[in-house]
């Protein structure tokens, strides 16, 4: 167990390094760009009122005339300690305007996340009992077909079918930003299944790509000469072993989760931090995307990094592996 | 015998005041004595109002600049919410382009047109139970001022006094014929008093609806406002708002969840129409701009090319494909919209071998290539404007890009390419007063777009001499002057301008489509049933 | 005559190879088997052994289905059953003990959770509890500390062990007949030998049927009343261990069991050689060992760290042109000293000389000529083969480099080297995958004999081959010696064929010479125990000891 | 004696191999179909200002108009051609995507071989890069990079470049390491080839399947990343025709024009519903796995 521990803290450093090249890549793409910042964050209407003195004069305010690396040493300080600055123009906390959307934002991932898990799982179990049959091919056929759909199409025809034409749900989500957190909840279930209906797809694949090769193993050929019933063979030998290729694409599986939630919450109106971050982007308001960037890279660390706690959990072998390592 | 309506009355008295030429400088004070309302809050004849009910929409226009604050209490960044919901200026624009007293009962100005009387309407209370006084005026109008709320306003006010507990007086530092005018812009709101950094933003006016929730950049709840001081209203208990995009706007409407949505894209009235809604048109609206910059060695500091390209845009194509309204007005390459009455056409608007021709003696025969130019869309069809703009210049020869940017590709190009001050201004441009708009290429510094040369001086001097000339029918002839200098060297070109429109259920009755997109009143709309 | 206890009749079995293709891997095999009795099942590899063995369970692997025929076992007709019947004749009547236990065991789940399990599911815990079951059975698989071997995975065993515990798995329901398909191949003879007495007494005291299914003559010959020799799907011979050994009938049994590696203690050949010639290779003093020390080619994050294979005052010297042989089972260090060698891995104490210059360090470290004359054949052919190359690129790769010839010079130099091994110049275009693996090893060794080498380290080199071919590829390697005065280091774990090739041999356990002397005075004298038991293990096995006498029902 | 071949189909010649597998793949109607969408897809983007019966920006009747002979798919809402616009909307995105996709094959493959082969602290250092760049959202990572460099194909052909590269890096380290591991590089090695030469003759042919399958698979999900995009606003812009913008104007005629939405969700969906096809069927032909795609 203290090799185990050991192994996390080291995961624990190395996902700390992870975040911070994040924080510089951020930097570098939202600060040192063409253009000025500072007077691209002022939007036209308000441009007027500022004279090429006062903007000097913000400019030096807000540091933008001070070095890279230094302005990048705040940045990464800033982002670390999860202080998020203020916005340009206003001044005003960056950390208090995003925390309800990125709570919100949070809630649609982590349901959407468990309930693709549990879908992709039951079906990747439910098509390995016989595979090459009809349920089989027709869960692979049909995950297929979602994921060639493109998520704003498939959010968009939700709304219509589901809200306009069923009337089973709101087309617009109304609920306030800072709505108690049941209320949101509520409001989710809609974006939850648009977004597990181009997400399962590529879990799904990966399970059962996990499922056919453990289930094409000499252990499975083994138990089933032993006479395990097949249900048995498929959930306690096959599934844990056919898990591990899914974990491994946790990074990616929770990035593009993300990246598709801010196509989905833009669809629905969602009050998620994926509308704060296009709007943020509209507006160039520099701190907030970076804000956003970085926890949004953060929960795709932490998602790695429970992943590979879980692979720990479920190989043996891994486990053994890192102790003598 | 006729009968006469009161309003009908009254416009008469209107025309009386303008004969004798200072219809502008004395504000309405009129009441419909029996009710006690003044007379432009009268209902329709006929009108069985309900009380109660909810009023929900959309509003399709994004306002950016309420994304740069976390405070959405602060009436500067409720263009998009409708700030007339909760809180009320001196000076309110019909829907006829009439002034009317909103929170001030009358006005007045001496001969020099640059001191200004105000009487404030008595009997006012906040949503917080004060009541209204000059002194909530005086600092209302300070706080604009330091925090640049209007750049309307800023280059004539001199200073404001509380003249009585309910009379205020304006001093200006120039004549200004119209300054009440210029005093109706939405962001002049009347607040409480309060110190300058807390004025302003606790969300509390005189309006007809008192704030309940603003959730910053999406919407507003709002409660009706049991002591208004139009007697009798609201007849809503709740209205809430929400800005949502053209989509999801349809979606909402068809769902239920809005019983109206302001600003519809024109293209999808029949969205709206095939779900039972009814689509209301307001006379005018937003018009499309390009100010040309003339400080950088570019084709377009020609005043021939302007021309030729002016010319060159099917202005009635504009008005068939996207808002299914020909013969309407076309923009005549001022800020005039034309709803203005001082509004003066081109004399030819459309005339492709004309521009040909110009572009010729330009000496570009074979047509032109013009730099990009780049918007970020306000309204939803504005995309399709710009479209259909490109491609009919085309037919004279004329390429030019016009891209469309998020709010920051703009402010790019105009950093990056356009140095130091110089920027194609692309977007819309309200429908104002004349004075107003007539400002818009002489003094406010953004819009002018670097317009200079012997047209510009001699604009600038005669738009000076307008806003001080008292005679209004003079001031008439004067606006055309200015807008005949304006046309002959064409700074700006107009591309096309819109007319509001909004759809609302059937159950919503009264609810009026202003050519100001913050024009429109909540308290007199009711729901039936 | 009696009822047999295991009758197949005309059973065919096929493997569906296109949407309209079958291919025949059983074809039309008849034969029966007594109550108790042991039948090996022989053949190279692709004969459907391992079908015939899977289809006693009434099971085919996906693609293959029983196109004909009958399988009674103890008067149940196995095809006949279906679902909950033929599962609970899986494991409860008939058994069957998979070939490579390792992979055979579910890793993420212990051998207790294992055995626990089988005993659940076919209710053979009787009047104890599952687990004290289980600790029983793996006790009477003479498991040291079952209770601690109840509680580890799969992967923290041995090799031994594990066998062991997929045997006791077998035994959970005391089934009528037990289907072993390659047992012991993955384990050292010494543990090969344990495990097949252990098993051979159970059987006596149970009466189980069983059924051999292997590649290895000499385990089948040790264990067998009956032989079925089978080739291409079909049964060539059936009969008695020992006639079917003694007096084979068909040219294929023949060939089979001729190449089977033996023992021979007789006369060695050119003793004289080794006297005069001087040593090519000499090694003095070597230790070596990987603790701490990682290979640059194994990625830190992914592979396990290498087992701590060590050597310890190695010192032996192989004269120009003759044969070394290296013997020694899992983790004796032989693979090492081949790397060492080689150049693979660096990093030693002592001294290596080759031609009478210090030969140490990585190969590229080494200057061109001395890479060129010691040269290493691998183990596996498919993956010492790059197999986007064709057979030409990949032997005129080592002349263009230490030659500097060009295309059209080495396409000469490669036609030849194909020939002295056999090949048909048509391969040259070929790419490794279309080879059968004889011929991949063939490549392989011409590669080696590309660089015109003084010293070729065989490394396990004809372990993954059949016996027939590996019979063939040790003749040619002889010949190319003769032929080019090569040496070789000969590392096997397969004994006989070591004695077979080498001149002296030098026996390896834990790092640690054991033996080191001529290859006869070896095998007649050895001098450690441990040399002498590795010797017992393979005479046993050598020895065709049928026990009973076997009932031809046919 | 020879030795018995495996199967007889392995005597013929190796492109008689390729060909036969790539037959056998295409057996399948699932991996033909693919195929012929994808080929129809490419073909379509080259070919459609040939097709097209109209200019895609040209104003060439009344808008919204149905379907007719005039107009095969109808006028769009400022009375384009919607036909041309919709055989065209694909090609910004895909050769944007392509070229984007073919510099980060490059790219990753470069990186991949460096940091599964040499290893040691050059791998770590490339791999921790690698876990950063994925970390950040790709939809969010192309946002803030065409903020800094503009949504011209110019511009974007280096932004799906540079957050593509990655993933490739990813999936080619894991399979030079597995290749690392195998005899052959050893062998290579013992001749004392450098690295270079290990890296290019050895390692790279084996992975010229994953890097097909690697370029297609991209190719298709940023396809769908920049429709997103230009769907959120963020990316193509008028009056260039893209399945994403026209999804997203399509959207406000829904109720009365439903096709509008359906042809380039239609166009878009097939696209990436042939790539994947033809892309399973091959890997399966191939024998390349799921788990080694990522």
């Amino acid at each position: 167990m203290p090799q185990i521990l050991a192994m996390t803290v080291r995961r624990l450093v190395m996902s700390f390094f992870i975040l911070s090249i994040t924080a510089l890549i951020v930097f570098l793409g939202t600060e040192v760009l063409p253009g000025d910042a500072l007077t691209a964050t002022i939007p036209t209407e308000e441009l007027q009122f500022y004279s090429a003195d006062q903007l000097a004069e913000m400019r030096s305010e807000l540091g933008l005339d001070r070095p890279i690396p230094v302005r990048f040493l705040e940045v990464w300080a800033r982002l670390m300690t999860f202080d998020f600055g203020t916005t340009i123009v206003k001044h005003e906390p960056v950390g208090p305007r995003i925390f309800h959307p990125m709570i919100n934002s949070a809630i649609l991932a982590g349901v959407a996340l468990v309930v693709m898990l549990a879908l992709v799982i039951s079906l990747g179990t439910l098509a390995s009992l016989k595979p090459g049959g009809r349920l089989d091919t027709t869960i692979s056929a049909t995950t297929l077909f979602t994921y060639s759909m493109p998520d704003f199409v498939v959010s968009n025809l939700f709304v219509i079918v589901f809200a306009v034409w069923l009337g089973l749900a709101p087309a617009v989500i109304l609920a306030p930003t800072n709505a108690p957190k049941l209320t949101i909840l509520a409001a989710s279930i809609l974006p939850v299944l648009a977004l597990c209906v181009h997400g399962v797809a590529y879990q799904y694949r990966l399970l059962r790509a996990g499922m056919v090769e453990a289930l094409n193993s000499d252990y499975v050929e083994r138990a089933r000469l032993a006479g395990l019933p097949t249900w048995r063979i498929s959930l306690v030998h096959a599934l844990p072993s056919a898990l591990i290729p899914m974990l491994n694409g946790t990074a990616s599986f929770v990035a593009g989760l993300l990246s598709g939630s801010v196509v989905v919450e833009a669809v629905f109106k969602y009050p998620g931090a994926g509308g704060e971050l296009l709007r943020a982007l509209s507006q160039r308001e520099i701190p907030t995307i970076q804000a956003i960037a970085f926890l949004a890279a953060l929960a795709v660390v932490v998602a790695n990094l429970l992943a590979d706690l879980a692979i720990l959990a479920l190989d043996p072998r891994v486990r053994t592996r890192s102790q003598n390592g | 015998m006729t009968t006469i309506s009161k309003r009908e009355f009254l416009r008469l008295l209107g025309l009386g005041a303008s004969a004798l030429g200072m219809q502008s400088a004395f504000g309405s004070f009129a009441f419909a004595q029996e009710t006690g309302l003044p007379a432009w809050a009268a209902l329709p004849a006929g009108a069985e109002p309900k009380t109660g009910g909810k009023l929900v929409y959309g509003q399709t226009y994004p306002n950016w600049a309420v994304g740069t604050s976390d405070n959405g209490k602060h009436p500067y960044y409720w263009v998009d919410l409708l700030t007339r919901s909760i809180w009320n200026c001196l000076v309110w624009v019909d829907h006829d382009f009439n002034l009317q007293g909103e929170l001030a009962e009358s006005w007045q100005a001496d001969e020099t047109l640059k001191v200004w009387d105000f009487k404030l309407r008595e009997g006012v209370l906040f949503h917080n139970g004060k009541e209204m006084t000059s002194a909530d005026v005086v600092a209302s109008i300070n706080a604009h001022i330091a925090q640049k709320g209007s750049g309307f306003i800023n280059a004539w006010f001199e200073s404001i006094e509380a003249t009585g507990k309910y009379a205020v007086r304006f001093n200006l530092n120039a004549a200004y014929a119209e300054w009440p005018y210029a005093l109706a812009e939405y962001r002049l709101a009347i607040v409480p008093a309060a110190g300058d950094d807390v004025i302003l933003t606790d969300g509390i006016g005189t309006g007809p609806f008192k704030l309940v929730e603003v959730d910053n950049r999406r919407g507003f709840k709002a409660i009706r406002n049991e002591n208004y001081w139009l007697k009798g209203r609201p007849f809503i208990d709740e209205v809430e708002g929400y800005v949502v995009n053209s989509q999801t706007a349809i979606n909402g409407f068809r769902s239920g969840q809005f019983n109206a949505v302001f600003n519809i894209d024109p293209t999808t009235a029949g969205q709206y129409e095939s779900a039972a809604g009814i689509v209301d048109k307001a006379t005018g609206g937003d018009q499309f701009l390009i100010s040309m910059p003339k400080n950088l060695d570019m084709a377009w500091n020609d005043p021939r090319i302007r021309l030729a390209l002016s010319l060159s845009i099917d202005r009635n194509a504009i008005n068939q494909i996207v808002y299914n309204d020909p013969g309407t007005w076309i923009g005549n390459d001022t800020h005039m919209s034309g709803i203005n009455p001082e509004f003066l056409p081109r004399e030819v608007a459309y005339d492709i071998d004309k521009a040909k021709a110009l572009l010729a003696e330009a000496g570009h025969p074979n047509g032109i290539d013009l730099p990009p130019v780049v918007f970020s869309p306000s309204f939803p069809e504005m995309p399709r404007v710009m479209a259909i703009v490109a491609e009919s210049v085309k037919k004279a020869g004329i390429n030019i890009e016009i891209r469309e940017m998020p709010t920051d590709g703009f402010s790019a190009y105009v950093t990056e390419v356009n140095k130091p001050y110089g920027r194609p201004a692309v977007g819309p441009v309200g429908p104002r007063n004349p004075a107003t708009n007539m400002s818009r290429m002489a003094v406010n510094q953004s819009e002018e777009a670097g317009w200079t040369g012997e047209k510009a001086d001699a604009y600038r001097a005669l738009y000076a001499t307008t806003i001080a000339e008292p005679d209004e029918t003079k001031r008439l002839s004067m606006y055309q002057e200015l807008q005949r200098i304006a046309q002959s060297d064409t700074p700006a070109i107009i591309l096309g301008g819109r007319r509001n429109m909004l759809a609302h259920s059937a159950g919503v009755v009264n609810l009026k489509s202003h050519f100001q997109n913050w024009g429109s009143r909540f308290d007199d709309v009711w729901i039936q049933s | 005559m009696k009822t047999p206890h295991v009758d197949v009749r005309n059973l065919k079995l096929v493997y569906k190879t296109g949407p309209q293709t079958e291919l025949a891997a059983i074809d039309e095999v008849s034969f029966s088997i007594g109550k108790g009795e042991t039948l090996g099942i022989v053949g190279e590899s692709g004969c459907g052994k391992s079908s015939l063995a899977r289809a006693f369970l009434g099971y085919t692997r996906p693609g293959a289905r029983i196109a004909g025929g009958a399988l009674v076992v103890g008067g149940v007709d196995v095809f006949a059953l279906t679902g909950e019947a033929l599962r609970r004749y899986r494991g409860g009547r008939a058994a069957m003990v998979p070939q490579n236990p390792l992979s055979a065991l579910t890793p993420h789940r212990t051998i207790g959770q294992h055995m626990v399990e089988l005993i659940r599911i076919h209710n053979a815990a009787g009047n104890i509890s599952p687990t004290q079951k289980a600790l029983d059975l793996l006790a009477a698989m003479e498991l040291p500390d079952p209770s601690a071997i109840f509680a580890r995975y799969p992967h923290q065993l041995s090799g031994g062990q594990r066998q062991r515990v997929v045997i006791a798995a077998a035994l959970v329901a005391e089934p009528e007949l037990i289907v072993l398909d390659e047992p012991t191949t993955a384990l050292d003879k010494t543990v090969e030998t344990q495990v097949l007495d252990l098993v051979s007494r159970l059987q006596k005291r149970t009466n189980t049927t069983l059924i051999y299914v292997s590649h290895d003559l000499n385990v089948v010959a040790r264990m067998c009343d009956g032989v079925l020799v089978m080739q291409h799907g079909k049964v060539l011979e059936d009969g008695p261990t020992k006639e079917v050994f003694n007096a084979p009938k068909t040219e294929y049994a023949r060939t089979l069991i001729a190449a089977i590696p033996k023992l021979r203690t007789g006369t060695r050949p050119e003793p004289v050689r080794l006297a005069t010639a001087a040593p090519i290779l000499s090694i003095r003093d070597l230790d070596f060992s990987y603790g701490g020390k990682r290979s640059r080619f194994i990625p830190r994050f992914f592979a396990a760290p290498p087992a701590r294979q060590t050597l310890k005052d190695i010192s032996l010297s192989i004269a120009a042109g003759s044969t070394l042989g290296v013997v020694g089972e899992s983790g004796s260090g032989k693979s090492t000293l081949a790397s060492l060698v080689a150049g693979l891995v660096g990093g030693n104490g002592g001294r290596i000389m080759f031609d009478g210059k210090p030969l140490s360090g990585l190969a590229g470290g080494r200057g061109r000529d001395l890479r060129r004359r010691v040269q290493l054949i691998f183990q596996d052919p498919a993956s010492s083969l790059n197999p986007q190359h064709t057979v030409e690129q990949i032997i005129a790769r080592p002349l263009q480099v230490f030659f500097g010839m060009t295309r059209a010079a080495s396409r000469d130099r490669v036609v030849q080297l194909l020939d002295e091994l056999d090949l048909d110049a048509t391969l040259l275009t070929r790419s490794p995958r279309q080879l059968s693996g004889g011929q991949q090893q063939r490549v392989a060794i011409a590669r080696a004999f590309a660089c015109e080498p003084d010293l070729v380290l065989c490394d396990e080199v004809t372990s993954a081959l059949d016996v027939t071919v590996q019979a063939q590829v040790l003749q040619q390697m002889k010949r190319l010696q003769r032929e080019h005065n090569t040496a070789y280091l000969f590392i096997s774990h397969d004994l006989p064929v070591v004695a077979e090739m080498s001149d002296q041999m030098l026996v390896l356990e834990a790092g640690e010479i054991r033996d080191y002397a001529d290859t006869g005075t070896i095998l007649t004298n050895p001098n450690s125990a441990y040399t002498k038991n590795l010797l017992a293990a393979f005479a046993s096995a050598t020895a065709h000891s049928t026990k009973r006498t076997f009932q031809n029902v046919s | 004696m020879a030795d018995i071949p495996v199967s007889t189909p392995l005597r013929r010649s190796l492109g008689w191999l390729r060909s036969r597998r790539l037959r056998r793949a295409l057996s399948e109607p699932a991996t033909l179909m693919g195929l012929i969408l994808v080929v129809a897809h490419l073909l379509l983007a080259l070919l459609a200002p040939l097709l097209a019966p109209y200019d895609t920006s040209a104003l060439v009747g009344a808008p919204l108009q149905h379907p007719s002979w005039e107009f095969l798919m109808g006028t769009d809402q400022i009375g384009r051609d919607y036909f041309s616009r919709i055989i065209a909307g694909g090609r910004i995105a895909l050769m944007v995507s392509f070229l984007g996709i073919a510099i980060a094959v490059v790219s990753g493959t470069v990186l991949g071989i460096i940091a599964g082969y040499i290893g040691g602290r050059t791998d770590e250092i490339i791999m921790r890069i690698v876990d950063a760049m994925m970390a950040i959202p790709d939809l969010i990572l192309i946002a803030i990079l065409i903020l800094a460099l503009g949504t011209g194909p110019g511009a974007l052909i280096p932004v799906v470049a540079v957050v593509y590269t990655w993933g490739v890096v990813r999936v080619i380290r894991a399979k030079t390491i597995s290749l690392s591991t195998l005899d052959f590089v050893r062998s290579a090695e013992l001749r004392g080839e450098t690295r270079l030469a290990v890296m290019v003759r050895e390692i790279l042919p084996n992975l010229i399947g994953l890097l097909g399958v690697e370029l297609a698979v991209r190719v298709s999900s940023a396809v769908l990343r920049i429709s997103a995009l230009s769907f959120l606003g963020l990316g193509i812009s008028q009056p260039t025709p893209d399945w994403g913008l026209m999804v997203q104007e399509a959207m406000g005629v829904i109720f009365t024009d439903p096709w509008f939405l359906l042809l380039p969700a239609i166009m878009l969906s097939s696209l990436i519903i042939g790539v994947n096809f033809m892309v399973d069927g091959l890997s399966r032909a191939f024998g390349i796995t799921t788990a080694e795609l990522g």
